[in-house]
């Protein structure tokens, strides 16, 4: 009768470890079928050319450059109200209603799946505001996306920061201004700029919410109002049309390459973090 | 520890960063001065060629930006009636009430009914072809003798192909719910591509060697047999205007009715319009 | 000869449905060092920060009764309450330097006020880290993270932060509780000297610390103020047998 | 009042503006989706939306049946796929596998959410499908693909909420259970798995709703026909495709009922992201 828990305990190890097995190795088939296919088609030239007959041939630098100002939009609108929403969650109030339904809201926002940001953003920014398909509509829409996002990861990391360094600050005559400019927000910062990446992650993946706003117009960005294929955008065209499988495979290398360092940023931000923080 | 205090001077570097970045933002963005820019949106199906000709007309006109859009057929009348956009294109002919827009048929497009390649089928009649894509026939049993069912690949509802199809193939028949929807020529003409069991139907201009054309009542779709439309499945390129077409918008419809747009439509597989109508013959023109 | 400081009278403080301070009256003189005593949670933490208003920040804190700082009713709305905590500065019972240099750590509150002239900045830091007894062991090395020195060197520098304001009082919150004998008596050593220039309440879980360097002691209870005079007295001839009990150790 | 008291009412109310517009963002997505949305179903009636079987939008045929059906098939085919070997993977790095493993597996599984959707996509499509279509039958575009795809996708998810809700799990549990004789396995059977429960179901949830609001991942291998499938090797269309495959043509009412679907996927993530915040919160309150 002692055996028995110690065979079930075998049985389960060796399920558990298959299952971690085959989880682990789909991904790594993922990544390795991407850079394995995607790698010899990365260049320098295929970074710095501008797509030419339908993406066919040339390169990727409009969608990379129309990422890029997609990405930094987005950033620019919401890195200030996401971290100014988490300073008044945090610093500014005690839980009551208020913060309840601000924060409600913004675990709902959260939850909203892209299609209906893109949406949203193609009947707010393209048709009512009149921006239409454009750098400006796509990256506002983005904002939107992200913005749950750095309201969260700010609020953690504003909340992390010790109690004491507030009184201290206090204490020592500060107005609670300059307790959140000059102690909390600098003690904050590596929690505040992991959501920002994380942002930036999202932001360059994203395909669903970009292509109804930004629209997909192959051509270099040249002001906040012309529309343009972000890399996403521009994979996802490419992958689906067979328009060309080696260009495809090309650009989801960049991308995904893109997001690892993101990520991997993220990561080594994350661990340094907790690091000051025990 | 020291970290910490590296992060405060960090943030400093971040607000110059951030400050470059802006500066960048606004000196990239500010809008040429003498650009002058046109905006073209509707038909996916014209989508790519517009694209082409655009590229051409700039190349002539450095000065000038054609902007095109895709959003489909009604999408495209829609913008043009409000306003949003300057030309519109449309590929199916216009309903009743959209009628006050100024057409010009640009361009005509083949309909192909395309299959796997390794498909020894050749030809279909057209009530075959509606039998099929009603979900009538399901099988390739009686059409070529393998006993596999059909794999029934159509566009999504709105887009211009799909119109076509069913005004010219489908008349009031419904086209079955169990077909596989793909939202493009593009997608569809790779999903028939990848399995021995598809058929579907794109336009004319987007066929190629991936992808095997069937012949219709024993007609292929030519140059020859959709101008004179022998081949039955055939639709017009239009591009739609508020009023008589003038200045940039002009120049740029004239560009594409030109002899070497139209050879070049040609060329990539479109069917070229008869005769060059002028712009000054549009109001008398006749469907 | 002795000049009256701080002045309470009636005062009470809630922090909601709970008092934790009834009913004090007592006066502080200037440049004594007032020791209050007491077993935890009697009030005496509660009470310094009543006295800079630090329990504003407090949700549900509410106050009855007068306090008088210099003669200035510090509950009035118009007060100051910036430039009352400067003139009224604290160290806490941990040593909580900031995430940031010693150089900075002292000069922080000095800085709130806009002051960056260099040289005036490296007076005060010298002049507040003289004071405080730890100048000569971190002058070489001021821009180095703060959180690098010792438990006792924290303590002494939260003290020079403080001193860098130039207060009128100093009010230390059990600030030897988590340290070692040879720095608590570096501590007290310069309260003793800071004692001409500064009037200093020294809240204390430590007995002999306020036998040892008081001029009088106050002896908190459960909110109660229950006596206060010369420390000599209250260490010898208590009048409250509480307070007796509470010195032989029979609570607390 | 003081000038500094001035300033610290005006900063306050500068964050509260802003904290308040960051949340506006929501009423106006909320209002505006509904707006679009509401006034057809109110049209032709709401039973006829959610439980019409024909969906002909150039006949004014609005039935969104099949497509709810759909997005709850491949949402419960990604819970099946992505569950279990997320959940296994968690155990197995927590409990089971040396520590160094887990220190390398972890980030990596992590890395992997950050992955673009379209990417997982494009994999199924180039991939799956012809395995599918070759080994099984059917066109390969089917329930079958789109479950296994977005199960792959919310896998990472999955898995690193639940291994850091195991790992909140304290010491002294384990300790307590093997000091009374129980193996590994019973004890994480037994006393690790219930007590990190709400966090793993948090985890799920979470990761379903990533799996039913997956647009374009799924239109690349789901096929798309709106039509209830028979089988999970025949095509299926989710409400999001739906709304992202006719968005680009749609106009008139053809558009207001894909605003309408919209509004159907909004309600039905309103109601996953409720039981989240509530499994959330009886977990804190534990």
């Amino acid at each position: 009768m002692r055996i028995k828990p110690r065979i079930e305990q075998k049985i389960a190890q060796s399920v558990l470890m298959f299952f971690t097995f085959i989880a682990v190795l789909v991904l790594v088939f993922i990544l390795a079928v991407i850079l394995k296919n995607g790698l010899p088609q990365l260049s320098l030239e295929f970074l710095s050319r501008n797509p030419a007959d339908m993406g066919r041939e040339g390169g990727i630098l409009s969608t990379i450059v129309a990422t890029i100002y997609l990405t930094i939009i987005a950033l620019l609108v919401a890195t200030p109200l996401g971290v100014g929403t988490a300073i008044y969650l945090t610093e500014y109030t005690v839980e009551n209603r208020i913060t309840r339904i601000i924060r409600f809201g913004a675990e709902c926002l959260a939850g909203i799946p892209s299609i209906i940001f893109g949406l949203f953003g193609f009947i707010l920014f393209v048709n009512r505001l009149k921006f239409g398909w454009s750098i400006l509509s796509g990256g506002l829409t983005l904002a939107f996306m992200v913005l749950p996002t750095i309201i969260r990861t700010s609020e953690e990391a504003i909340k992390a920061v010790p109690a004491s360094y507030r009184l201290v600050s206090f204490s020592l005559g500060s107005t609670r201004w300059q307790t959140v400019t000059k102690v909390v927000l600098p003690s904050a910062i590596p929690g505040i700029i992991t959501g920002i990446i994380l942002s930036i992650g999202r932001s360059i993946g994203e395909t669903a919410a970009v292509i109804f706003t930004a629209g997909s117009a192959l051509r270099m960005p040249t002001s906040l109002f012309s529309s343009s294929r972000s890399m996403a955008v521009h994979f996802y065209i490419l992958a689906r049309e067979g328009i060309s499988m080696s260009k495809a495979y090309g650009t989801a290398a960049v991308l995904v390459i893109a997001i690892l360092i993101v990520n991997l940023i993220t990561y080594y931000l994350m661990e340094r973090y907790i690091k000051h923080r025990s | 520890m020291t970290k910490i205090v590296i992060s405060m001077t960090r943030i400093k570097i971040l607000n110059l960063g951030l400050c470059l970045l802006l500066a960048l933002g606004y000196v990239s963005c500010r809008p040429g001065k003498s650009s002058q820019r046109i905006v073209v949106a509707g038909s996916t199906s014209i989508q790519p060629f517009a694209d082409k000709w655009a590229e051409l007309f700039m190349e002539k006109r450095p000065e000038t930006v054609v902007d095109v859009q895709g959003g489909g057929s009604s999408a495209g009348i829609q913008a043009v009636q409000t306003g949003a956009a300057d030309i519109g294109m449309s590929s199916r002919a216009l309903t009743e009430d959209e009628k006050e827009l100024f057409e010009i048929e640009v361009a005509r497009d083949g309909l192909a009914i395309i299959i796997h390649p390794e498909n020894q089928l050749d030809n279909l009649q057209l009530d075959q072809v509606r039998s099929i894509f009603s979900g009538e026939i399901t099988t390739w049993e009686i059409l070529n003798g393998k006993a596999k069912n059909i794999t029934v690949v159509v566009r999504e509802e709105g887009s211009g192909t799909r119109a076509a199809f069913q005004e010219l193939v489908m008349g009031r028949l419904r086209i079955s719910k169990r077909a596989i929807v793909q939202d493009s020529n593009g997608t569809v003409r790779e999903i028939v591509s990848r399995d021995p069991n598809a058929i579907g139907f794109i336009s004319l201009g987007l066929v190629n060697k991936s992808v095997k054309t069937l012949s219709l009542d024993g007609i292929y779709p030519t140059e020859e047999s959709i101008q004179n439309e022998t081949y039955r499945l055939v639709r017009p390129f239009l591009f739609l205007t508020r009023a008589a077409p003038s200045g940039l918008v002009k120049e740029f419809i004239d560009f594409i009715l030109s002899e070497e747009i139209q050879q070049l439509i040609k060329k990539e597989g479109l069917i070229p319009i008869k005769k060059n109508p002028g712009p000054r013959d549009d109001q008398d023109r006749t469907e | 000869m002795k000049t009256t400081g701080i002045t309470v009278r009636n005062f009470s403080h809630y922090y909601g449905q709970h008092q934790s301070l009834k009913n004090l009256n007592l006066d502080v003189y200037r440049n004594e060092i007032l020791g209050i005593i007491g077993p935890a949670k009697s009030g005496k933490s509660t009470f310094l920060t009543c006295l800079n208003r630090l329990n504003d920040l407090i949700p549900g804190s509410r106050v009855e009764g007068k306090i008088l700082i210099d003669n200035q009713d510090i509950y009035q709305p118009d007060v100051d309450v910036v430039a009352l905590r400067r003139k009224l500065g604290l160290v806490f019972a941990t040593p909580v330097p900031l995430p940031t240099t010693i150089y900075e750590n002292v000069v922080y509150g000095v800085r709130l006020l806009g002051k960056n002239n260099h040289q005036e900045l490296d007076d005060i830091v010298e002049d507040s880290l003289e004071k405080a007894g730890l100048w000569n062991e971190v002058k070489d090395r001021l821009k180095t993270s703060a959180l690098k020195l010792s438990g006792g060197q924290q303590q002494r520098l939260c003290l020079a932060r403080v001193l860098a304001l130039k207060p009128e009082y100093i009010m230390l919150d059990e600030p030897t509780s988590g340290l070692d004998p040879i720095s608590t008596m570096k501590i007290e050593d310069s309260l003793r000297i800071l004692k001409n220039d500064f009037t200093i309440i020294l809240v204390t879980n430590n007995t002999k610390q306020a036998a040892r360097i008081a001029d009088r002691t106050a002896f908190f209870l459960m909110g109660e103020l229950i006596e206060i005079d010369e420390t000599a007295i209250i260490f010898t001839r208590p009048s409250d047998e509480r307070t007796e009990a509470y010195l032989q150790g029979k609570f607390g | 009042m003081t000038k500094i008291e001035r300033n610290e009412r005006l900063i306050r109310l500068c964050l509260l503006v802003v904290a308040f517009s960051a949340i506006s963002v929501l009423a106006v997505i909320t209002i505006f989706i509904f707006e679009q949305g509401t006034p057809i179903m109110f049209k032709y009636g709401f039973k006829n939306f959610l439980l019409g079987q024909d969906w002909y939008p150039s006949e004014k045929s609005f039935g969104l049946f099949p497509m709810i059906v759909g997005s709850l098939m491949v949402t419960l085919g990604a819970l099946i796929i992505g569950v279990p070997l997320g959940l296994a993977s968690a155990i197995f790095l927590t409990e089971f596998s040396n520590r160094r493993l887990a220190r390398i597996l972890k980030p990596f599984i992590e890395l992997l959410a950050g992955i673009p959707s379209v990417v997982y996509g494009f994999i199924g499509l180039m991939f799956l499908i012809p395995f599918i279509r070759e080994n099984l039958g059917g066109p390969g575009l089917s329930v079958l693909a789109s479950s296994i795809i977005l199960g792959v996708m919310i896998l990472p998810t999955v898995t690193s909420i639940a291994i850091d809700s195991i790992r909140a799990v304290p010491d002294s549990f384990r300790e307590g259970s093997i000091a009374l004789g129980a193996t590994k396995w019973q004890t994480v059977k037994m006393v690790i798995l219930p007590a990190a429960r709400s966090g793993i179901v948090a985890g799920v949830v979470l990761g379903m709703g990533r799996a039913i609001g997956e647009t374009m991942a799924v239109i690349m291998v789901a096929g798309n026909a709106a039509a209830i499938p028979d089988s999970i090797l025949a095509p299926v269309r989710t409400l999001t495709s739906n709304i992202a495959l006719e968005m680009a043509y749609a106009s008139g009412e053809h558009r207001q009922a894909l605003f309408a679907t919209g509004v159907i996927l909004f309600v039905i993530i309103m109601i996953l992201n409720t039981i989240a915040n509530l499994t959330s919160a009886r977990q804190k309150k534990r």
